[in-house]
């Protein structure tokens, strides 16, 4: 409606954007009653447990996030798909040739349908 | 000239857009209140929330890293370059071909902004509900995407200048068609858009990443004050950016011709127009959809957005091209 | 434990977390989102009662036991009344029996209703909660108009009961039940037993398998989900309810299978709460013209109390389940050696720690509410808030110090001055 | 299996004293006191699971009886019945030796109330699985025992405003 996009709008709108967000933060700040950086305050939350302190059994607690855990439940959800996947990896030559000739048949099976 | 049209346009939408996405708030949370035989708060509310929460110390964990701070920034900027390429009555201000990639592109950015902000924060409540959610963002981002590239293409066989932009939707729609195939095709769609804002927006069965009960607001745990108040109105954006997807692919009728009126007051009345159909379809799938579901596991939300909805999708398109390509008949 | 657990995620849930009602910790350790381990430390809550009750004689004991805990304050009352009869063999007038059997059940519905609602708040399905809720006030107006109070209502004594259900609570009384069979029962049927959402969340969640219900000693709705016929109402034919037709309830008379899942207790609980109305209405139909305790006046109660000897056991059903009062004469003085309650939830805690091994994180908080958790009642042993080496005794006026302190650095320009109340502690009158 | 064949099958197999109690409910319910001493204890809870394999463990009630220190434990047998049988076993030991075998292994449910026991009372239970302390906080000091009536337990100095509900001073007032 506007005009013509290309990756330069594209910045200029983003520009735009982070102006905006930024002012409004500034707003913010200066309206707020501040900033708490240090003191009791900043300790992240644990269920109410103090972070400074050995809490029992959380020995390790800093530095324990792993990347590993990240798609669990994406796995977990999809589980029964990926299973039949594995499945079909059998490992087998004659497999993937077989799955190979079917795959082209289809193909060739559509183009001669359709002409 | 161009430029500062462009400007001038994207701020007055989005003063707009924050004004009217903060009334819908508001009037969410009296209609399902109303639904959950409640009061429910005035329907300013998110506006005071807002402002109190701006006016609130904000505290900054000291585990945290830069990111922490930045990502409101970075996420409310997302969401202001959203609302460029968001259809809303009459086509995006930056349309061009191609644009709805750009769309869902800035679309996955802001959860990907609200992710680093959660993982920068140190909390390991923030972290489990980062993790979830990447994976519902990858889990419905393909449905979403299938059903839209496919109602774009069938679209694009219709004879328009600019192929694959949002714009299109308000030059053809896919009901004008008219075939039973697309009806119907585009109706499985429908249900599976209305799935996709839900999970859009968490709401229902899809309030996995933020779960209050399991992870303590998840990626929210840890944000406080002004940066919680501008990821609250990033949220708010988002929210009235992607409903006015699925009314623009779905219901994209203005009222401007049928008044005969053109020029800025024919793009005025189609802005309230659309803005009340937003209303409509976040009704249904956030008010409605709120109101009488809870909560799903995260892996029972994974199956159901890879085994029923993308299927659902994948047989909508199906339709289309079926319809298109003239198989049958 | 070996050295792969070093990798995996451990979380704390507790002693505050939103997913808790009241304090106590859950230490979870996370592979993915799948539970491995489960470790519970209590004790966030102790309000040394066991120690004050040394300090006190039977009749302020009652209220003492009262205060225990808010929802289930008649049944940890009626039980220790039961204990000190038992010890003391004192009879209870028929109606007095009946009486409690009234307020019981009618506890029973309202302590019932509130679990479903949170159920469904733990799922994130806040209409229930908000409707179930909705449907709980009848009842506890009724509670109010009987006893005064919308907890602690105080109607148990030694020996009987304190006030009469007089014609116009039956009638207010028989009116809720038409009330809630007619509207709010179908629709918990409803969303309990044929929602979606809650079919998808509660089926298979939490599993507690029968073997490990018996191993554990559940109790009350936890037990009864997983199959076992255990009700001490029933076991112990306490009271009139053998009169009243009790028996206990399982999954397997609504759904026909039983899981031990959290979709069990809850059907538990719909099916307890058609079982208390039944009952209600049997017990009014029976109930004879007597009075209603044996003593008149507490010094005349207290005064036989002084010449008992040995101990007694009071059991009762609470809505949880199980509730044990021991309690220990000190021939002489009007108070007694040693009392000592158990409450279902300790059992069902461990139970349900067990349970949620393989589960998903998703599960804690909906397992955690399905046994109705009571943790005040759980925690109410120790005294004091001590610090290592050297002893610190933390009274109100000290935890008014302290938090004024924090305040001030928190925020300096605060004026207001709090004075200390005195008194309160913990949700005890002390 | 009613109270007088349990009754009997136990003093077969073990030296104990039994006795039994009644209340005076329209359903008089018998309740089964038996003192063991500690070294009997173990056999006879294992014989009780003999019996039932069902057998239901509810409580474990520690007590200072001044020169020694007693637990009772209350069973549960054949608790599907009406009516069960209630059975409480009474095992005590010296205050200089506070030993008590644990039943970790019999009863599984047993060890909350044992770690309970552990640390308000001292008593000491040999061979449980779980010593850890569970109601206490962690920083609680080593070697007081808050329900021993004796000087383990809690001085007069520890306690403030747990007394007697009037007894609490105001600021200020003398």
């Amino acid at each position: 409606m506007f005009g013509y996009w290309d990756a330069l709008y594209f910045i200029y709108a983003f520009i735009i954007g982070l102006l905006i967000s930024y002012l409004l933060m500034k707003w913010a700040e200066k309206a707020s009653v501040g900033t708490r950086k240090e003191g009791d305050g900043s300790k992240i939350y644990i269920s109410g447990e103090d972070q400074d302190k050995v809490i029992p059994q959380f020995e390790h607690l800093q530095g324990y996030f792993t990347g590993r855990h990240v798609m669990w439940g994406f796995i977990r959800g999809i589980n029964k798909m990926f299973l039949t996947f594995r499945r079909e990896h059998t490992g087998l030559l004659t497999d993937y040739v077989s799955y190979l000739l079917i795959t082209v048949a289809i193909v060739l099976g559509v183009m001669v349908i359709w002409g | 000239m161009n430029v500062l049209c462009t400007t001038v346009g994207l701020i007055a939408i989005y003063l707009y857009v924050s004004f009217v996405s903060l009334v819908w708030d508001g009037l969410d949370r009296r209609l399902v209140a109303r639904m959950q035989r409640r009061v429910g708060p005035p329907l300013l509310q998110p506006f005071y929330d807002f402002l109190k929460l701006v006016s609130k110390e904000s505290i900054i964990p000291r585990d945290s890293n830069k990111m922490f701070e930045a990502s409101p920034i970075l996420a409310l900027a997302a969401s202001i370059t959203l609302l460029a390429y968001t259809p809303i009555g009459f086509g995006p201000i930056l349309a061009t071909k191609g644009d709805v990639l750009v769309f869902i592109y800035l679309l996955a950015l802001i959860a990907f902004i609200r992710v680093i902000g959660a993982v920068s924060s140190g909390s390991p409540y923030a972290q489990i509900g980062a993790q979830r959610e990447v994976i519902m963002l990858a889990s419905r981002e393909a449905p979403m995407m299938l059903g839209l590239f496919a109602i774009l293409w069938r679209l694009a066989k219709l004879d328009v200048e600019r192929p694959f932009s949002l714009e299109t939707l308000y030059q053809h729609n896919i009901w004008e068609i008219g075939t039973p195939l697309t009806i119907v095709g585009s109706l499985v769609l429908l249900i599976v858009f209305v799935f996709w804002l839900a999970s859009e927006i968490e709401v229902g069965y899809f309030n996995i990443p933020e779960a209050e009960t399991e992870v303590a607001e998840g990626p929210m745990a840890e944000y406080s004050g002004r940066h919680l108040a501008l990821f609250k109105l990033s949220n708010s954006l988002k929210e009235y950016a992607s409903a006015s997807l699925v009314v623009a692919m779905f219901f994209p009728w203005g009222l401007s011709q049928y008044l005969g009126i053109s020029g800025i007051e024919a793009m005025l009345v189609d802005l309230v127009f659309h803005t009340i159909k937003v209303f409509m379809i976040l009704f249904v799938s956030m008010s409605l959809f709120r109101a009488i579901t809870g909560r799903l596991r995260v892996t029972q939300a994974v199956n159901l957005f890879w085994s029923r909805i993308l299927s659902a999708s994948i047989i909508g398109a199906i339709l289309l091209v079926i319809d298109i390509l003239g198989v049958i008949g | 434990m070996n050295s792969r657990i070093e990798y995996w995620v451990k979380i704390p849930i507790g002693p505050i977390h939103p997913a808790l009602e009241e304090p106590e910790k859950f230490i979870i350790t996370l592979d993915g989102e799948r539970i491995i381990h489960v470790d519970i430390k209590l004790g966030y809550n102790l309000r040394g009662l066991e120690w004050i009750a040394m300090r006190r004689n039977y009749i302020q004991l009652l209220y003492l036991v009262e205060r225990i805990c808010g929802i289930c304050s008649f049944s940890h009352n009626h039980t220790y009344t039961r204990a000190v009869e038992e010890m003391a063999g004192i009879e209870v007038p028929e109606r007095a029996e009946y009486i409690r059997a009234i307020i019981g059940e009618l506890e029973r519905i309202h302590s019932h209703l509130l679990n479903l609602g949170v159920v469904g708040h733990a799922i994130g399905y806040d209409t229930v909660l908000h409707l179930s809720w909705l449907a709980r006030e009848r009842v506890m107006d009724i509670l109010e108009a009987i006893g005064g109070n919308r907890v602690n209502y105080a109607m148990n004594t030694i020996g009987g009961v304190r006030r009469d259900i007089e014609e116009k609570h039956k009638r207010m009384i028989l009116e809720m039940i038409r009330y809630y069979r007619e509207e709010v029962m179908p629709k918990v049927e409803e969303i309990f037993l044929y929602d979606p959402t809650v079919e998808a969340r509660l089926r298979d969640a939490g599993v507690i398998p029968k073997r490990i219900a018996l191993e554990y000693s559940a109790q009350g709705p936890t037990a009864r989900g997983s199959g076992i016929k255990k009700d001490v109402r029933y076991n112990e034919q306490l009271g009139v309810y053998p009169e009243l037709g009790i028996r206990p309830i399982t999954p397997k008379e609504f759904t026909g299978v039983i899981k031990g899942d959290v979709f069990d207790r809850m059907v538990v609980r719909v099916g307890e709460l058609w079982q208390s109305m039944e009952i209600i209405e049997k017990a009014f139909d029976q109930m004879p013209e007597d009075k209603i305790k044996t003593f008149s006046k507490d010094n005349v109660a207290l005064a036989k109390l002084k010449k008992a000897e040995g101990a007694g056991i009071g059991r009762y059903e609470a809505p949880r389940g199980e509730t044990i009062h021991y309690v220990r004469a000190n021939p002489g003085t009007d108070g007694p050696a040693k009392w000592k309650a158990r409450e279902p939830t300790f059992p069902n805690l461990f139970a349900v720690a067990r349970a949620l091994v393989g589960e998903q994180l998703a599960d804690v908080p909906v397992a955690i509410a399905s046994i109705d958790p009571c943790l005040s009642c759980t925690d109410r042993v120790a005294i004091i808030d001590s610090k290592t080496g050297k002893k610190k005794v933390l009274t109100e006026k000290d935890l008014l110090k302290a938090s004024i302190e924090k305040t001030k650095e928190i925020n300096p320009n605060i004026k207001a001055k709090p004075e200390a109340v005195g008194g309160i502690c913990g949700g005890v009158r002390l | 299996m009613t109270p007088e064949e349990l009754i009997k099958r136990i003093k077969e197999r073990f030296e104990v004293e039994i006795y039994t109690s009644q209340t005076k409910t329209l359903h008089p319910r018998e309740r089964i006191w038996i003192e063991v001493s500690r070294n009997d204890f173990k056999e006879l809870m294992k014989y009780f699971q003999e019996i039932d394999p069902h057998a239901q463990f509810s409580i474990i009630i520690g007590e200072d009886r001044g020169d020694h220190l007693s637990a009772t434990y209350h069973l549960e047998l054949f608790c599907e019945n009406s009516p069960s049988l209630s059975v409480a076993v009474i095992t005590s030991c010296p205050k200089e030796d506070p030993k008590i075998p644990s039943l970790g292994d019999v009863f599984p449910s047993s060890v909350p109330y044992e770690r309970e026991n552990q640390e308000f009372l001292g008593i000491i239970f040999e061979g449980i699985p779980d010593p850890r302390r569970l109601f206490l906080p962690d920083d609680f000091p080593e070697g007081i025992y808050p329900l021993r009536l004796d000087e383990k337990g809690i001085t007069p100095e520890m306690v403030k405003n747990a007394g007697h509900p009037y007894k609490i001073k105001k600021e200020g007032s003398k």
